[in-house]
């Protein structure tokens, strides 16, 4: 269903970028972002296989869709919705791999929730990064709310909402959209479809070919990109962006990505996912790809790369020695911010 | 003062509030050129103008959905649900989003939201215009739910709602929209989200009522003065968190208590009431906890002898308080 | 929104009926339908103003879509899931008047719910008429329930839902048309679309053009039809659900027509609806419009019109007398039907 | 007999009606070939096809929905909602449209349907994966609420549920999955929908419990049988309509009752048994109705210490037992 021909050729020719309006250095900061998220994703599941992480959900193989997203927004400024599997996206705009091994973690310094949350249900007030609940597709008509607000105070800023394919089946979804369609407002609806809710493929899950065409039914631009590709993502999150600046409404982007781990440490994807789709998928690696583009493009090479592998593993264990070291809450807090006042 | 009936009351808590906080916004199916179904917003659209009145699609979970939005963006939006049986929708909004939304971040986001719905029978609705919804969310912290029984109330409290920082669930009782009128003052005040209030005191038997209860308690009240029985009727007000102090100071005092509510008896809110006496006043009780409510089927019939059949009215809950004196 | 050229030039020419596969009797037949609807129409105007019936809602307005619906159909084998305003529609099916008023009445023999509804929750088993409740959009995702159920017996039964298209705005209109897509299922969506939701503009409800535009996201065909016409919208209907017989699975079709009312007794629609636009669509009242096309088609004269309306207003006032000797249901009967056992 | 898990229990449960009744048909998110989260519907989609097991679309509200048109023509829908936190969306169905279906048509129509929802804590779920919702159903007349305790139950409950021709909601204590293992016959019974069990007989008092905390109430009682306490223990089992007789008969002879629950304390199901017992065994009580249940708080939290605080386990319960005894 995930239509192969958009996902060749896409990383050439080298230099690409610069008609994208990103630059030579930040290309390489994309890029050490994704081998960072990569970095973190890894021992996240290490320490879910050694118990110290109850539950584990990652954002591996969504990568450049993430990234190449995070730099078309402007971090603290713009509003920013994600959804669960978007730690590289949280992490380019801001949390720091700290903040991130504590949230997995559950403990104190959990930016998020302070503990309270399962893991990836990301937030920061600093940054605009709203808090998610676990239910799916909630988010999507409290982006519109956001993005009304904003349209009423005649601000600039964008509101970013990301959700995977399945979310697109819940009423709120369509909710939500029909809103943003209707007033015009300044969203960019971000679509990672992976191809698969949990188990459920996509052919069980929407009933069209593509989740952008349903952005007619909203009056709103739809839009497919390879999100495995961070520059052609970053283009089209550029172009929604400005759009909605300029008065020109709601865009749907649908980025087609692929998860490359089971849904969560809860999962087991053996029993409805093809091994040799996962491999065929795996072989599309886009921190692989991207490094190949990068060195095409001559920004980088293995020296440089090793050291960036090197720089994200020691960031990797300080955060995690730091957020291992960091005390959960206090049973007190167990009692604090139900009510304001 | 001016005598109002309770929907005037509402609608002007709305429009002052609006005048007062241009964070104030209103939205909901009808809202705005129409009024509302129920006139509670009528005339706001024309004074604020479409941008601060907003006429929703027909899409009840995205109305609070976008409340919220709007809330954690800096407004103090005031949702209306056309009925509250339409609300279910948006029990995940409400209950999942906005009266969590402090407690999941910590103290870091939160909802100053007001979701206004209309709720109650004896008014002709069938199954569908005139459910009690309440016990969907006296059971949800994080959240508060207001039901007022007189428009001095209702202006207060409403005016509290919006300026809240938390969500406020405030259900209308329609067949007291204009059914109950009072004096309501012309200069601002706020009636604090909270506190019950004893509305009329007595010392043989405490009554616990809301919304259109309480009108009919009072009544049934009266009638149990001119028999001897001298009623204490407590007016809830405030239904989550729920005001133990004054019930238990009510019922320790009279020692023989009844709740009252529209609702389903099984499971409804008045149960929680019933339990919260039954565990902190038990040695003053002189009787049994009892409880007058709708009967445990789906829904109050449209037929006219049904609906009257299955409402509580003053005459069943003066008989319930015979009963009760006679224990 | 409603784009006007559709409604014109659509009842001729003469004897295009033939073409659509309804014969001369059926036509005179469709309308003897749409008037005896109006009749039932007016006289519970007026005995709401008399305080006889409390909720007064009707379909006048949409008789030529729910007539014209109702031919393509067949009663008691296909499945129906209709809406409040589809008096018309049910009373074509076969609700006799009597039942019609019995349930304005709220009395015993209401056969909808015997007197629990309010009027015109329409509800008959024997007619395959499914109950409804007064939440809009609920019975969409049932109406896939039914379809799936038939399609798993291999049954070639089509399963119609009507609604407004205020309903397309519900996360349940969404979730029930993309499950009947996933599956393919018999289902015909038939929206009647008369641009408001009690006050609420179709521009203020639905982000897109037309609500058919839709259907494209939930892989069915869509089709826009002229819903004052009892012709078109009886070929509409036909084809869907031969279209659905023949595995083709669902259409959304959107029949456009207008209600000439208020939207029932408790609404003023005088500070929503310019009167000029009443008016204009009153002059395409789809019984006037019909009465001409039968008159060009040489079916009908001034003599038979006359004794069709008077034969419907006998039928009315015999209807109403019997209704409102019928006693209201006895209290024991509110105790009834909860449970099963 | 073999000892099974509780979740073994259910996937027995639904294979043999499946094979028994070719109307049982399966739905919910992942419940074909990977089935179910909690692989409660395991096998399935291979012994009886993707048309009897069907995979949904991510939508809650339409799971119901569909199961609802399903029921109406003919088949036995066994819906699963993934888990019990994200049930919110379906209420409006559930309550308004499947329960309310028999009544709103007097008997016309109806829905034999089973709403299968995992709930319950104490498996690091935080907020939404942690859930009781038992109370949003508990006063819907229409519905029937069951949550077993042990797999015996489990097997038979959901048998009877599926057999039952009206809408069943079944909720599964997602702890008590794995952790409560017991007795199941091979041979085919059902447990009846409506009695509530007697599942330790005592003398001194009765604790009242369902789910995972009938399990930690007989661990309590067993401990506090060591003190010279004699505890009975009730297992609700069927929650709606409650099973009153035998609740009231237990209590008037031990005159002490504790609810335990694990939901937030006000508004909980507790709610209504404590208020059922307050007002019909008033006579008998030498002490007040207690209950014990989690705190008012929005949700129990991820982090492990903060979790432990807010469960109800065998430690608070047998301490509210001392406390009960000693009043
Ligand atoms: C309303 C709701 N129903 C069910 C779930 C359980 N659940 C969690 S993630 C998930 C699949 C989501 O898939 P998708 O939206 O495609 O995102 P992905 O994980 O593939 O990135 C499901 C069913 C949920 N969280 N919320
Ligand atoms: C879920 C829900 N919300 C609100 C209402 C109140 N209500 C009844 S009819 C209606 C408008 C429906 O408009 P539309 O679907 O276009 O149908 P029409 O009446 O125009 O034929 C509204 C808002 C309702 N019945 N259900
Ligand atoms: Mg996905
Ligand atoms: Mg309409």
């Amino acid at each position: 269903m995930l239509k192969d021909q958009i996902l060749t050729e896409t990383y050439t020719p080298p230099g690409r970028h610069r008609e994208a309006g990103l630059t030579d250095e930040q290309v390489v900061d994309m890029y050490r972002k994704m081998v960072l998220a990569r970095a973190i994703d890894e021992r996240v599941w290490t320490l879910g296989r050694l118990g110290k992480v109850h539950f584990v959900l990652t954002s591996a193989g969504h990568e450049a869709a993430q990234v190449g997203a995070a730099f078309a927004l402007r971090p603290g400024y713009d509003w920013i919705l994600p959804y669960y599997r978007d730690m590289a996206l949280v992490l380019t705009l801001g949390l720091s791999p700290y903040e991130i091994m504590a949230n997995f973690l559950g403990r104190r310094d959990d930016p998020c929730s302070r503990g309270r949350q399962m893991p990836v249900h990301w937030s920061a007030r600093r940054l605009n990064i709203v808090s998610g609940s676990s239910p799916v597709g909630t988010q999507v008509p409290h982006a519109a709310g956001i993005a009304l607000a904003c349209k009423l105070r005649r601000e600039d800023r964008v509101t970013f909402v990301s959700f995977g394919e399945g979310a697109t089946s819940t009423g709120d979804w369509h909710e939500g959209l029909n809103f943003a369609g209707i007033h015009q407002l300044p969203v960019i609806f971000f679509c990672e479809n992976n191809g698969y809710a949990i188990s459920v493929p996509f052919r069980k899950q929407v009933a069209c070919d593509s989740v952008a065409d349903r952005a007619a039914a909203y009056r709103m631009v739809g839009v497919v990109v390879d999100g495995m590709d961070p520059i052609a993502t970053y283009a089209a999150v550029k172009a929604a962006a400005e759009r909605a600046r300029g008065g020109g409404g709601p865009t749907l982007i649908e980025a087609r990505c692929y998860r490359f781990t089971p849904h969560s440490s809860a999962d087991d994807d053996r029993t409805y996912r093809p091994r040799e789709e996962v491999e065929a998928w795996r072989r599309r690696d886009p921190i692989v790809l991207f490094k190949n583009y990068l060195m095409a493009s001559g920004l980088l090479n293995e020296d440089l790369d090793r050291e960036i592998q090197a720089w994200a593993r020691a960031e990797v264990d300080e955060a995690t020695d730091r957020a291992e070291a960091c005390p959960y809450p206090d049973i007190s807090e167990l009692y604090t911010h139900v009510y304001g006042s | 003062m001016a005598v109002k009936t309770l929907i005037e009351a509402i609608r002007d808590a709305l429009a002052e509030e609006m005048r007062r906080d241009p964070a104030v916004i209103v939205l909901g199916e009808d809202v705005g050129y129409r009024g509302g179904v129920f006139r509670a917003t009528e005339g706001l659209i024309q004074e604020f103008g479409e941008e601060r009145v907003i006429d929703t699609p027909l899409a009840e979970s995205s109305i609070v959905g976008v409340a919220i939005g709007a809330a954690l963006n800096g407004f103090r939006p005031v949702a209306e649900i056309q009925f509250a049986d339409f609300i279910a929708p948006a029990i995940d909004q409400i209950a999942n989003e906005a009266a969590r939304m402090r407690y999941r971040s910590a103290g870091e986001w939160w909802c100053p939201l007001v979701v206004r719905a209309p709720f109650g029978g004896g008014i002709h609705g069938g199954l569908y215009h005139s459910q009690s919804v309440e016990a969907y969310f006296t059971h949800v912290p994080g959240l508060k739910v207001v039901v007022p029984s007189n428009p001095y109330d209702a202006k207060g409290l409403l005016k509290a709602a919006i300026r809240d920082d938390d969500p406020v669930i405030f259900f209308e009782h329609k067949k007291a929209y204009r059914l109950v009128k009072g004096e309501v003052p012309d200069q601002d005040y706020t009636v604090p989200i909270g506190p019950a209030k004893v509305a009329r005191p007595g010392r043989h038997l405490t009554v616990i009522a809301y919304g259109l209860m309480t009108t009919y308690a009072l009544e049934a009240a009266e009638r149990a003065a001119a028999e001897g029985i001298d009623v204490e009727v407590v007016d809830l007000r405030t239904l989550y968190p729920p005001d133990k102090a004054t019930i238990l100071e009510s019922v320790k005092r009279t020692s023989r208590a009844l709740v009252v509510y529209e609702d389903n008896l099984t499971g409804g809110f008045g149960a929680e009431i019933a339990a919260i006496i039954a565990e902190e006043a038990f040695p003053y009780l002189d009787a049994p906890v009892m409880r007058l409510a709708g009967p445990d089927l789906p829904a109050m019939p449209y037929a006219a002898p049904l609906e009257e059949a299955f409402m509580p009215n003053p005459e069943k809950i003066l008989a319930k308080i015979r009963e009760l004196a006679a224990y």
